[in-house]
């Protein structure tokens, strides 16, 4: 499912650059994401707990920068992750696009997500429901944390 | 993998348990909904506590005009009831058109709530007369208006430590009237596409005194179509204003695209329902 | 018994009685529909603990030893069935809907046994055979 | 054949009593899943969770030191298995690569079903992601991600694989006959539609299941397949071990709708039984049966047919793609493509004709046989084309199919020259039944489709012993699926010797006692085994006869008498049929309910009238449910319908009326003059609602299922183009 996020960040450019392209810092603007550690250059290890209704997930993972542009202000992370107890899947890649709005910053989130496995018999429209929020949760945490 | 199960016979007893537990608890009434998630692997509790043996919670009782109704009351049981039928003949059929005869044996008026699936049935029809939920913890009681009970998707604002224990009806004002209208479109036993309930007292003089209208699977939750009240609150129902206030329930809902219809499908038939319930109350 | 037990597992793995089928196990299907204390009940939604002291009847108790009950003998004559695997089912819940409604019209028919998927016979056999047993 | 009436009331005249009726109302009868052994583990598969990628690595470790836990076999353990009807594509588990979401790459056998599904989820698999391709006519780009690479591995059955223009081709088959661009010079009018059409489950209620334990040197196989034989072949070669030492037993089977052909269990439960040494069991779970298992094809069809002033067709042109999914294993013909796959204007006279189909791979579950293969897709788009024509060419549309009907001595648009047709007689009976002029309401509007289904064709044996006590006993291969192949068998043997159908018994051998049989399908069981039946009493009848004595006199003297019969059926026929279908849309909602039905079938002689009945009953809802709800939906390769509460099948309550006419005169190639009735009630049911709907309410719905969104959505556009001509 694809996403779409788009948050006014009142912080000049650079500064958002610095906080999105450090991903224990911006993962940190997750509900839900306990500690992130390094495993390699520009790759994290990282847990998530999605609470849906009565159902709880522990998404265990990896995270990874996969590519940035600081010029063009764009940087794609990519997430794998899975529910071990339950088999299920997670998989997120996220597009991120800075754009200068003066003395503030947009940022632009474009996000797919695919949910495999038993997490995914849940009832796709509950899941997109939780992602759509679980972004727009995040969006609105890195414009807190900046402004 | 197994829970242990308990099953308390007082609520204090069931209270005691799930302050033990805390978090590895899980309430089960009629268990369908649990049964489904735990087959499922999506719910994994040590422990679940069963409320049926629970007497208090049971039952059905007629006051002063209104109606409580306890938590471990089946579906199939409020349908039968005559106190129901009696006090509203809409609640009746609403209860009557969930799901097919062995859920309603099995499921329970507590465990749907609780449940917060946004596409069930008794949610409008309760928030459309005005019923509250008893919410019962070691603190005491407290009441919720059904209307506040739905947070999001499977989420209530039950908190952890509170039991809901019954469903408190109010009592109607005279000629009152109610309907329940569920959208199906593919087959007759499936989710609402959506789904509308509305209240409806005229003024003697033929204006509007009284209307209150909730939809189902218009959203995340249940909802209050406060902006269709609002236009027809004090307003003379004719056909051309039922139909400006239904248009207004557009504001009202938020619903999303899914196996029963898109989005813009389903603004469109909350419109069409809600319009057709609205006359329906006024004819 | 173990709490997590549906009454269907217990039913067809504890005591080998496979009369009744598991068909989509979420309580849509009604092959599994098994009467508990007279009550009409999906064996797939129903935590066997729950059945526990009851009298459970499932389609290996509709006939009164050789003897097929009406509605079985319906089911045969009527073409209530094809491939059968609904068929315990459907017995079991036109047994609840007899009780019920001694001779139910076309519209509780249709109410009540909407719950009893068929893919065979495109439920007008049942029917059939339904208003066959009740006349 | 001439069909002599006896004197006494007609076996085939009374209604049955089903041969397994006591069994399935008591709960006696056993299916696949209800059969345990002792010992026996349950397994659970690793499906992957991306539409394709290379599998990288399988880490099975953790799994196989879980409780309960007997052996975790991963793709390397079983290469090159592979699996298939016709074509062997399909991994038994995946070493490589994964071809669509759910694809097996790891197998679990455990205690309990709990414990095998804990160490599924406990089985770590890295995959690295391939491009994917969803769409069937992107799929044929020329830079399109390939998905089977090692194509020239696979076992093919029967012969040499035909060629293919693209690797992404599963089958690919052009038919031609006259001169079809002289064709469309001649034509008064041309017209040009596309239709198309969704995946869809054959959702019978029950379940795939099956067994498999090795005794010695022979494997057992308890399962849902429809066609125990061919399994048994197929298997052979999957599996490396002879056919003579497979042994495959179906017992009842919960329902099949063309699903059952393809096993997909099996072949791993053998892998697993061998490194256990113990049964093993594994039975689908519904999700799955939604999200893995063989469908319908989608398809999407261009039609393009050019008429003269009457009408009459002149030429025709199509071009059919089908989306056959991630594998060619569920289909059982040679072309591998779904069966009939160019009737674009089946029981029509069409001079001249060009019809290409092609089943292209995507990265999507894979597509199998459904009921009728082909002809719901084709159906719902000839008819609805001929009705759009018909509105075109202000004829009726009843009047434009009598004009085209095939007659006897025409040609098909396959090319087929028919020497006998009922075509005209079927459409002047449906006029007779179907009443025309004024609707009951505003908004009710009547739909017509007609189409031909041929009867089935096919060969197989069975053998009749004539024990002491005077009953007969049938042993054959044939599988119940619900049709009532066996109690079928039992009348035609009755009646032939003039006995009680009580003393005829029928009883289902598995593959090592019964005669080899190719299972039941493609409308074949009563014209093929039918015949088989009746030569086998014929037979016996002759032995009685050179004993010069009466039945019981020598079953007494001679018994076992033992004879063997055999059942061919080659002709190319069809049996037709015609749909009138009333329905009354609510504009607002576009949400419609259809008020009438009335079915016209040349189904030949009734040799069981409450199972014919039946199946043209059930074929119908069957037809309405994947005319109007049932769809499968897939987002990126992912099925996002995976349960029987947002996949809709009808229920009792939506169920419309319907009514019979059946044309029983005209015998066909089956035993006593028999045909098929299987197949004859669900393709045409979409067509005939769309027709309706149009004639109702003016707008015309392209695809299926016919949604009330859809309608509803036409309806709009029409009402603003009517308040805004702009």
């Amino acid at each position: 499912m694809k996403l779409e996020h788009t948050a006014l960040v009142r912080a000049p450019r650079t500064r958002v650059w610095k906080l999105v392209t450090d991903v224990p810092a911006a993962a940190r603007c997750v509900p839900g994401v306990a500690a992130v550690t390094p495993s390699g250059t520009g790759k994290y290890k990282g847990s998530l707990l999605v609470q849906l209704g009565p159902v709880r997930l522990v998404l265990d993972g990896d995270v990874a920068l996969t590519a940035t542009d600081e010029a063009a202000g764009k940087a794609s992370v990519r997430a794998d992750a899975k529910d071990s107890r339950l088999g299920g899947t997670v998989r997120a890649t996220m597009d991120l696009t800075l754009v200068d709005k003066g003395e503030d910053t947009e940022l632009r989130i474009t996000s797919d997500v695919q949910i495999a496995g038993r997490i995914g018999e849940f009832g796709q429209p509950v899941i997109q429901r939780k992602a759509d929020q679980l972004m727009t949760q995040f969006a609105e945490c890195l414009a807190r944390t900046l402004a | 993998m197994t829970y242990d199960y308990h099953e308390p016979e007082t609520v204090a007893e069931a209270l005691a348990l799930l302050a033990l537990h805390g978090e590895d608890a899980h309430l089960v009434a009629g268990a369908t909904a649990f049964t489904l998630l735990w087959r499922q692997g999506l719910l994994r509790p040590g422990h679940v506590i069963g409320l049926r043996r629970i007497a208090a919670l049971g039952g059905i009782t007629s006051t002063e005009g209104g109606l409580v109704i306890g938590a471990t009351v089946t579906h199939r049981a409020i349908e039968r009831a005559v106190e129901v039928g009696r006090y509203c003949p809409a609640l009746t059929r609403t209860f009557a058109s969930v799901a097919t005869v062995r859920v309603r044996n099995q499921a329970t008026l507590g465990g749907n709530l609780a449940h917060a699936d946004p596409a069930q049935d008794p949610p409008p029809m309760l928030i459309a007369l005005g019923a509250e939920v008893v919410a019962t913890s070691a603190a005491g009681e407290r009441t919720i208006p059904v209307d506040e009970l739905f947070v999001d998707v499977f989420t209530t604002s039950l908190r952890a430590d509170e039991i809901l224990t019954a469903v408190r009806c109010p009592a109607l004002a005279p000629g009152t009237r109610a309907t329940y209208l569920k959208f199906l479109p593919r087959t007759a036993d499936d989710y609402a596409t959506v789904s509308v309930a509305a209240t409806l007292r005229l003024a003697d003089d033929g204006h509007v005194a009284d209307v209150r209208v909730a939809l189902g699977a218009c959203g995340p939750t249940p909802v209050r179509a406060r902006s269709v009240e609002a236009a027809l609150r004090g307003a003379r129902p004719d056909a051309r204003h039922i139909a400006d206030a239904a248009a207004r329930v557009d504001a009202d809902i938020a619903p999303f695209d899914d196996v029963r219809g898109s989005a813009t499908y389903k603004r469109d038939m909350a419109r069409v329902w809600t319009e057709r319930a609205l006359t329906e109350l006024v004819s | 018994m173990r709490a997590d037990r549906r009454l269907i597992d217990v039913l067809r793995d504890d005591l080998g009685s496979t009369g009744t089928k598991e068909g989509c196990s979420i309580g849509v299907c009604g092959a599994c529909s098994v009467l508990v204390d007279g009550e009409l009940l999906s064996a797939c939604l129903l935590p066997a603990v729950f059945a526990d002291g009851s009298v459970v009847v499932t389609v290996e108790g509709l006939a009164q030893g050789d003897e097929l009950s009406p509605l079985q003998v319906a089911f045969i004559r009527e073409g209530g069935f094809q491939c059968g695997i609904c068929t315990p089912g459907q017995l079991i819940a036109a047994t609840a809907l007899l009780a019920e409604h001694r001779r139910p019209s076309d519209a509780e028919i249709r109410e009540w046994m909407m719950g009893n998927l068929c893919r065979c016979t495109g439920y007008h056999g049942i029917t059939r055979a339904i208003k066959a047993a009740a006349a | 054949m001439t069909l002599t009436k006896p004197a006494a009331p007609d076996l085939l005249e009374t209604p049955e009593w089903r041969i397994e009726g006591r069994d399935k109302v008591t709960g006696a009868a056993r299916y696949a899943a209800d059969i345990a052994r002792p010992g026996m583990l349950h397994a659970a598969f690793v499906g992957s969770p991306y539409p394709h990628a290379r599998v990288v690595s399988v880490d099975a470790e953790a799994a196989r030191t879980m409780p309960g836990v007997r052996a975790v076999l991963a793709g390397a353990d079983v290469r090159p298995a592979r699996f298939g009807r016709r074509l062997q594509d399909w991994p038994v588990l995946a070493w490589d690569r994964v071809r669509f979401i759910g694809d097996r790459v790891a197998v679990v056998a455990a205690d309990s079903l709990e414990a095998a599904e804990a160490a599924a989820a406990a089985v770590a698999v890295e995959y690295d992601e391939l491009p994917a391709v969803f769409d069937p006519e992107a799929a044929l780009a020329a830079d399109a991600p390939m998905l089977h690479p090692d194509a020239a591995e696979y076992t093919y059955f029967g012969g040499t694989r035909p060629p293919r223009g693209h690797p992404n081709v599963q089958g690919h088959v052009i038919h031609e006959h006259g001169d079809v661009a002289v064709g469309f010079e001649n034509a008064a009018a041309v017209f040009e539609h596309e239709f198309s059409v969704p995946r869809v489950h054959q959702a019978y209620i029950e379940p795939r299941a099956s067994l498999v334990w090795i005794e010695g040197e022979t494997v057992h196989v308890v399962t849902t397949n429809k066609a125990p034989f061919a399994l048994r072949e197929q298997m052979a070669v999957t599996i490396g071990v002879p056919a003579a030492r497979i042994v495959v037993d179906t017992p009842h089977v919960g329902g099949d709708f063309g699903g059952k052909g393809l096993s997909l269990d099996e072949f791993a439960l053998y892998f697993l039984a061998r490194a256990t040494g113990r049964p093993v069991r594994s039975v689908l779970r519904y999700a799955d049966e939604l999200q893995i298992s063989n469908t319908r094809h989608a398809a999407r069809i261009r039609l393009r047919t050019g008429v003269d002033r009457d009408g009459r067709i002149t030429a025709h042109q199509a071009r059919v793609v089908f989306d056959g999914g991630a594998y060619a294993a569920g289909k059982p013909v040679a072309g591998l493509l779904p069966g009939g796959p160019t009737l674009t204007l089946a029981g029509y006279h069409v001079p001249a004709a060009r019809v290409e189909a092609v089943a292209v791979y995507t990265n999507t579950l894979p597509a199998g046989h459904a009921r009728a293969p082909s002809q719901p897709q084709l159906t719902f788009a000839a008819e609805s084309h001929l009705d759009l024509i018909a509105r075109a060419m202000q004829i009726d549309p009843l009047e434009l199919r009598e004009r085209n009907a095939i007659r006897a001595g025409e040609t098909d648009v396959d090319g087929a020259v028919w020497h006998d047709s009922l075509a005209p007689r079927v459409l002047a009976t449906l006029r007779a039944a179907s009443p025309s002029g004024g609707m009951a309401a505003r908004d009710n509007g009547r739909g017509l489709a007609f189409s031909a289904r041929h009867v089935g064709r096919g060969k197989t044996s069975l053998t009749l012993t004539l024990a002491a006590d005077g009953s007969i006993e049938v042993l054959t291969g044939v599988a119940d699926q619900g049709g009532g192949a066996h109690t079928m068998i039992q009348r035609v043997v009755a009646r032939e010797l003039g006995i009680d159908a009580a003393r005829v018994r029928v009883r289902q051998g598995d593959t090592g006692h019964a005669n080899v049989d190719p299972g039941v399908g493609g409308s074949r069981v009563t014209p093929v085994a039918g015949n088989a039946a009746l030569d086998g009493a014929r037979k016996l009848k002759a032995r009685i006869a050179e004993l010069g004595k009466t039945l019981d006199q020598a079953a007494r003297i001679a018994a076992p008498l033992v004879v063997t019969g055999e059942g061919e059926q080659n002709e190319h026929l069809y049996g037709v049929y015609a749909y009138s279908i009333e329905v009354s849309v609510d504009r607002e909602t576009g949400s419609f309910r259809v008020v009438d039905a009335v079915l016209v079938a040349d189904v030949g002689t009734v040799i069981n009238p409450v199972a014919v009945r039946g199946q043209l009953e059930g074929g119908f809802v069957f037809g309405l449910g994947q005319a109007v709800m049932e769809e499968l939906h897939i987002e990126d390769g992912r099925v996002t319908t995976t349960n029987l509460a947002d996949y809709k099948i009808p229920t009792i309550a939506d169920a419309p009326p319907l009514r019979l006419v059946l044309i029983t005169d005209a015998p066909g190639p089956g035993p006593f003059g028999a045909k098929s009735a299987g197949e004859l009630a669900n393709p045409a049911v979409g067509a005939a609602i769309a027709n309706a709907i149009d004639a109702a309410v003016g707008v015309r719905v392209m695809s299926l299922p016919i949604t009330a969104e859809k309608i509803r959505s036409l309806l709009r556009t029409k009402e603003l183009r009517a308040a805004d001509p702009e």
